[in-house]
């Protein structure tokens, strides 16, 4: 038997944690170098997947079932599989997090060891989500990203931090708990929790999937966050210390949505059919208003954190639209958003540093001050106001297509409400960026910022060139999605056809 | 040779852009100064070599191609690809860009010298010369674009450099923040058009499946006659986009801010180019407005609505920029007024004259800006360079910047044998056998075109200096001045690209645009339109040559009274935008941020916690210490245990 | 018969006085001897219903040894007499509400589901010898026997660290 | 010999008469006492119980009873003397630290 890669993948980080206890806590560097050294090799074994994974085969690849214990007389085991879809977000996780470690090289000095380990422990509950194929083994995964993320919030957070963690907790353990009977009442009423038998068999009924639609929904709507569920995202984007924001925003978000991705549509194609108007509406509203309530932030990061919401509101959109533009659009969107976002929290954790605030006010014209991150800064922005030729565009612009054209949404008004968001975009985040990198220079303690240091420009270059690539040639990534996104429409348009 | 294989050369006119860009980012602080403005200048200069060969290699096949380069996005059925089309639309807009623009990088050579030192940051000029080189990239992949979708990329990147353009000087300005204040407001109101753009897209490709010009203005015909609607839909979008691009009502405020940007910034993105770009647009989708009369009337009362309102504005200005600022709305007025009518090749020739003129202009008022910079005193703050009331008489001090303002002036106003007299004419003639309406409207703004230019000339050159930097202006050096006397030529030339019975521009455009039956050259609107500009110039010589007290009291003032007032506050228009759209948004946002969100949703959850706070305090009293309360409520259990077994 | 029933009722006159006595007395060396009483009319049941080996160990263990074990704790702390006015209101009502309602339940259940005719039996040789016991102890119940003696080792090992000043001193 | 209902009855006095002492005594070791009664009813009712079925298996439950009594007890004046130590005083109701 070959090495398994999807294994190897989720289980590295494991042994990086093991080999971090075996280390003295006050041995501080060789602490962040192993946490590096193991995210990099990860990341390393995850792109070895890419290259053994065949990107015109709608099918999950290097599955594996063990058998674990049973329920109700239901197997459940470890089953891990990877597809075109998922593939993109375990990149995203194993790309992020060495770049998100390589941030707190100097932000972090306390409890090294502890962090570490929880970020490693991180990435492993993150990459189990993503190739979960048990309903069961996802649930448990999805649950344990809370765990370690409650902690870097809560110990290593600002001033509000532990109200923000436990906010945090509270919101996401309230939806997934209804996740939780749903995922039990699916596997004990059709006598499954594999999702690859599950999926496409038609066994739901109808009527059953409305209900469930709203159970698995709910979770994953407060994940993502969905107006108006997202009012713990604020609190534990601002409190998280930068390389917990970066994570909280480049990947934990995404769960949400990815969650909708293989949950919701294949499981409930009826019912998705039936509630994309809906959730559709529920985005556009969230675009607009989080685009809205982000122009008056005055904390830089509370700033992003509703940008987040209007971001992220787009890539429902794109789910909704339930065809092949809006569905890949939204994949890419969601590859896109942990790019730019994840950039701009590092680079407002890069100002953090140097000034120990995050207030607009306490900033203005450091473009003169600090002019290579000024440039960096420019370039991120940009890409999260969706420039053409930058990764956002191309994310955007196909979701607003998808969406325009869906017909199950059922009338272009969504998608063209929708594009004022990107009017909307550009008054926030050129605001933001006048207030920190333009005008003159106020205060005095900004005269003598220093400007970055080249481990600064090593975590935001792969971002901004992977931006500059998914903006120029996005080709790449939508043929790697494109045969696993085909099949979910089939599985809808079938499940459409037959409603009728 | 291959014309094949010489279209292919094609995509260079945005790699040469690019590689000079990059060239610069890399070294151009290493090598200094020189160094970075020649890169840059080479780097545009190739470009219009290359355009140069494509317009060759077009003569003979003036059919031209569509040279792919890559795939963009492929999604399903949208198939969008990274292509450029060479046709003779194109090749004469990229060779204004790249003409006009490689002059505008010469001058910036001289011009920028004086301006980072001036402003006191030397370390500026390298990042100039990027931006600027990035903005001919994108001006380029704009015009060289073969589907909406990729012109869009274009469309977007000379909003983004016109925004870092503007936003050069970010900490000078009204409060330090003056600058980056115009630079924002640009580009949100670009966005604003940008919306309307992106919609007409989606439109475009749900209702033709395309975004590929050809494809989609093949079947125009049909899809007018299956869905008038969309088609209106589509057209008034992309106005939408237009008159955020181009500077047309409503959304022209951004221009006239726009002028904090360096000069050469002014001349080349604010009036040669970026803003004909919206010309260029409906231009191109002419085919889409020739379908849809409603949509057509709609453009050119916008345009020339546009004209005669700016040209208000214009009047009563006293920042020479910003003047120009508002002569080049009108302009832009008149060419949307033309393809709105159908003359889309007198807005094209238009469009071009406008480049040498205008850009002639701008820069030559650059000349005159850094004239009196030099003539200010050491550490004098208290003239403004821009401001024409404290010129005056700089005609002696500055001879060859005065001669080619002259030029500009004169061709800007009109006057045989220009090359504004002839494009201008033009539209005048359509207008004049199509749509009486519009010529009135248009013949006004184009008198009050020459009225405000003779006003400037009279302001800026004639008379007594009134300030003592006037009064020590010098003339610039040889590379501002080259470019200068270059523009000139092309502005006392520029006719002849499409006299009137020999049409060259139009044989050239109908390639692509189809045979545009050429109005007919009308003595009498020629007759007419010269007698206006002529008028307007007298005019303005009269009144503004007269001796003025100190300090400078406009003369129109007491003679309109408060209609003065109007113009010279631009019809508050600024103000009016603030009070029903930015300030109610402002107050929106606010709204929804701390009343909605913190109050209303964040409470959400909140509530819910509170509530579970609350029965737990309630509960939290039986919890009260005592062992005897609690044996009590054992009994209390056991008593409604055993209860419930009897009753049952 | 009677005779029984005599003997039955007059201890069981004795049993419910003492109790009441037990709770009712404001010393509490009284109502350590008033359970004593109690304890040994109840040892006197278990011996007329055949059960001598409880019966002792009642006597011995329960009357002897843990009410001296009372006494002693009783006479060490000073048989202090705490102030017994009773501040929650609800308290006695409720509890003396509740006991009654208990007690008419436990009658009723007994008035109903068991009839009067059903008598206890003599004593037998096989129940009442303490063979018997010990066998069923160290067989069927030998776990929980084992389980009990831990469970008493425990306690004797918990008594004296519970008790152990100097220890409690020495964390201070 | 005597109806069972008769020893039932007065099991079922007894325990009551501990409930109401356990409820209204505010002396520790009174409340102590009052336990040890109501588990002297209830080891009554496994003998009453274990005569009528012939049975052993209720006295040898009232032998875990009693043991498991005596091991409450040493424990429980244990920690009544612990208590004492630091309260000086046996009233119940000056325990009432640990609460909600």
């Amino acid at each position: 038997m070959s090495l398994n890669p999807l294994l190897l993948t989720i289980a590295f980080p494991l042994a990086g944690v093991v080999v971090m206890l075996l280390l003295k806590a006050k041995w501080k560097n060789a602490i962040r170098w192993t946490a590096l050294l193991t995210s990099l090799v990860t990341f390393g074994l995850s792109l070895w997947m890419l290259s053994q994974f065949n990107s015109a085969s709608p099918d999950l690849q290097f599955e594996i079932n063990q058998a674990w214990f049973s329920l109700g007389g239901n197997p459940i085991g470890f089953h891990i599989g990877v597809d075109g879809i998922s593939i993109l977000m375990v990149l995203l996780t194993t790309f992020l997090t060495p770049l998100a470690i390589l941030s707190t090289w100097k932000a972090v000095d306390e409890k090294v060891k502890s962090f570490m380990a929880f970020f490693l422990l991180l990435e492993v509950g993150m990459l189990g989500v993503f190739l979960s194929l048990d309903m069961v083994l996802f649930y448990i995964f999805w649950e344990f990203t809370l765990i370690p993320m409650y902690f870097l919030i809560g110990l290593w957070g600002g001033e509000r931090r532990v109200y923000a963690a436990v906010k945090f907790f509270l919101y996401t353990m309230a939806g997934s708990v209804l996740m939780l009977a749903g995922i039990l009442w699916i596997g004990l009423q059709y006598g499954s929790f594999n999702l690859t038998q599950l999926v496409g068999s038609g066994m739901i009924p109808a009527a059953a999937q409305l209900w469930l639609f709203g159970a698995f929904g709910l979770a994953f709507a407060i994940k993502v966050p969905m107006f108006p569920l997202h009012s713990w995202l604020p609190d534990a984007h601002t409190e998280a210390p930068t390389a917990g924001s970066v994570i909280l925003a480049g990947v934990l978000l995404k769960m949400g949505a990815y969650g909708f991705l293989r949950f919701n549509l294949p499981l409930f194609p009826d019912a998705s059919i039936q509630f994309a108007p809906w959730m559709a509406g529920l985005a556009v509203v969230g675009i607009i208003y989080g685009a809205l309530v982000a122009y008056r932030q005055k904390d830089v990061k509370k700033l992003v954190a509703y940008s987040s919401i209007s971001h992220l509101g787009f890539v429902v959109l794109g789910i909704f639209a339930l065809n092949l533009q809006g569905l890949q659009g939204a994949i890419l969107q969601m590859v896109n958003h942990g790019l730019s976002t994840g950039a701009l929290f590092l680079v407002v954790g890069m100002l953090y540093e140097r000034r120990h605030t995050r207030l607009l006010e306490n900033f203005g014209g450091l473009w003169k001050v600090v002019p290579v991150m000024g440039t960096l800064a420019l370039i991120t922005m940009l890409s999260s106001v969706g420039l053409p030729g930058l990764n956002g565009f191309v994310g955007e612009f196909t979701i607003l297509l998808g969406a325009f054209g869906s017909e199950a949404i059922g009338s272009p008004w969504f998608a063209g409400v929708a594009t004022l968001g990107v009017i909307l975009a550009a008054v926030y985040l050129f605001h933001m960026f006048q207030k920190l990198f333009l005008g003159p220079v106020i205060h005095e303690e900004n005269q003598k910022l220093k400007d970055v240091s080249v481990r600064e420009i090593l975590i935001l270059a792969p971002i901004l060139l992977l931006a500059f690539w998914i903006g120029l040639y996005p080709k790449p990534f939508f043929m790697l999605m494109a045969p696993a996104v085909e099949k979910l429409t089939t599985i809808i348009q079938s499940a459409a056809l037959l409603a009728q | 040779m291959e014309s094949g294989l010489t279209f292919n050369l094609v995509p260079w006119v945005v790699f040469l852009p690019l590689i000079g860009l990059s060239i610069n980012l890399l070294f151009g602080r290493k090598f200094g100064e020189s160094f970075s403005g020649t890169v840059a200048s080479l780097a545009t200069g190739l470009a219009f070599v290359v355009s140069v060969i494509l317009a060759v290699a077009l003569a003979n096949h003036p059919e031209g191609v569509t040279v792919p380069l890559a795939d963009w996005i492929t999604i399903g059925s949208l198939t969008v690809r990274w292509a450029f089309r060479v046709d003779t639309l194109s090749v004469v807009m990229m060779l204004v860009v790249s003409g006009v623009g490689t002059l505008i990088h010469i001058y910036s050579i001289g011009y920028m010298h004086n301006d980072v030192r001036h402003n006191g940051d030397e370390g500026r000029y390298t990042r100039f010369f990027v931006f600027l080189n990035l903005f001919i990239a994108a001006m380029m992949i704009l015009v060289s674009a073969d589907n909406f979708l990729m012109m869009f990329v274009g469309w977007e990147g000379v909003g983004l450099c016109s925004y870092l353009l503007i936003g050069f000087w970010f900490e000078k300005g009204k409060n330090g923040t003056g600058n980056s204040e115009a630079a924002k407001k640009a580009f949100i109101a670009n966005r604003i058009g940008d919306f309307g753009l992106l919609i007409a897209m989606f439109l475009i490709f749900v209702n033709f499946g395309s975004f590929e010009f050809d494809a989609v203005f093949s079947q125009a015909a049909a899809i007018t006659a299956d869905k008038p609607g969309v088609m209106l839909a589509i057209t008034l979008f992309m106005l939408l986009g237009v008159t955020g691009k181009s500077a047309q009502l409503p959304l022209y405020v951004w221009l006239p801010d726009a002028m904090a940007g360096p000069t050469p910034v002014s001349a080349l993105i604010h009036a040669a180019t970026m803003v004909t770009a919206g010309v260029y647009l409906m231009t191109r989708s002419a085919a889409f407005y020739m379908l849809v009369p409603n949509a057509q009337s709609v453009v050119m009362w916008v345009g020339a609505a546009t004209a005669l309102f700016a040209a208000t504005i214009a009047v009563a200005q006293y920042d020479i920029k910003k003047v120009l600022a508002y002569s080049t709305i009108s302009q832009l007025g008149f060419m949307v007024a033309a393809v709105g009518m159908g003359a889309t090749v007198a807005g094209m020739f238009h469009l071009i004259t406008h480049a040498f003129f205008k850009g002639l202009l701008f820069l030559a008022a650059g000349s005159v800006i850094q004239g009196v910079e030099r003539g200010m005193h050491h550490g004098d703050h208290g003239t403004d360079p821009q401001d024409m009331r404290q010129m005056g008489g700089i005609r002696k001090q500055m001879p060859v910047t005065f001669w080619v303002y002259l030029i500009g002036a004169l061709a800007l106003s009109g006057i045989a044998p220009l090359a504004g007299f002839f494009s201008k004419d033009e539209i005048l003639a359509a207008a004049w056998t199509s749509q009486p309406g519009i010529f009135i409207v248009l013949a006004l703004a184009a008198f009050m075109t020459a009225f405000y230019m003779g006003r400037q000339l009279v302001m800026v050159f004639f008379g007594d200096a009134r300030s003592e930097a006037a009064k020590g202006a010098t003339e610039s050096k040889l590379v501002v001045t080259l470019p200068l006397m270059i523009l000139a030529g092309l502005s006392v030339l520029g006719g002849l690209l499409n006299l009137p019975g020999l049409h060259t521009l139009e044989h050239w455009l109908e390639h692509t645009l189809g045979k545009v039956e050429p109005a007919h050259f009308v003595w009498l609107v020629a007759g007419i339109s010269l007698v206006l500009a002529l008028l307007g110039l007298g005019l303005g010589w009269m009144i503004y040559s007269r001796k003025n007290e100190k300090p400078f009291v406009d003369p129109l003032k007491k003679a309109l009274g408060p209609l003065f007032t109007g113009m010279e506050n631009k019809w508050w228009v600024d103000e009016l935008y603030a009070a029903v759209i930015l300030n109610p948004y402002k107050a929106f946002a606010h709204f929804m941020a701390e009343p909605v969100d913190l109050g209303v949703i964040d409470r959400i959850g909140g509530g819910l916690a509170a509530g579970t706070r609350a029965m737990a305090e309630g509960l939290r009293k039986l919890e009260n210490g005592y062992i005897r309360t609690y044996g009590l409520l054992m009994l209390l259990g056991l008593t409604a245990i055993l209860t419930w077994l009897f009753l049952h | 018969m009677t005779l029984n029933l005599l003997l039955f009722l007059a201890l069981a006159v004795i049993a419910i006085a003492s109790a009441a006595g037990l709770i009712m007395s404001r010393n509490t060396v009284y109502s350590a001897l008033f359970l004593i009483i109690n304890f040994l009319t109840v040892a006197v049941f278990y011996l007329v219903m055949g059960a001598p080996f409880i019966a002792l160990a009642q006597i011995t263990v329960y009357a002897g040894a843990i009410m001296v074990l009372f006494l002693f704790v009783i006479m060490m702390l000073g048989a202090e007499k705490p102030n017994e006015i009773e501040r929650m209101k609800w308290q006695r009502p409720l509890a003396i509400v509740l006991s009654g309602a208990i007690l008419l339940e436990g009658v009723y259940a007994l008035i109903t589901r068991v009839a009067v005719n059903v008598t206890t039996s003599p004593a037998t040789e096989a129940l009442s010898d303490p063979k018997t016991l010990g066998i069923s102890l160290y067989t069927k119940y030998s776990l929980p026997f084992e389980i009990t003696s831990v469970i008493l080792l425990v306690a004797a090992i918990g008594a004296v660290i519970l008790t152990n000043k100097s220890r409690k001193e020495a964390g201070k | 010999m005597i109806p069972i209902a008769y020893p039932l009855s007065l099991a079922a006095i007894l325990f009551i008469i501990g409930i109401i002492g356990f409820l209204l005594r505010k002396n520790a070791i009174v409340i102590f006492m009052c336990l040890e009664l109501m588990f002297n009813a209830a080891n009554l009712v496994f003998i009453t119980f274990s005569n009528y079925y012939q049975l052993i298996d209720g006295q040898v439950f009232v032998v875990f009873v009693m043991t498991v009594a005596a091991a409450e007890v040493a424990v429980g004046l244990a920690l009544m003397v612990a208590i004492f130590r630091t309260k000086h005083s046996i009233d119940i109701d000056q325990m009432n630290s640990l609460k909600g």
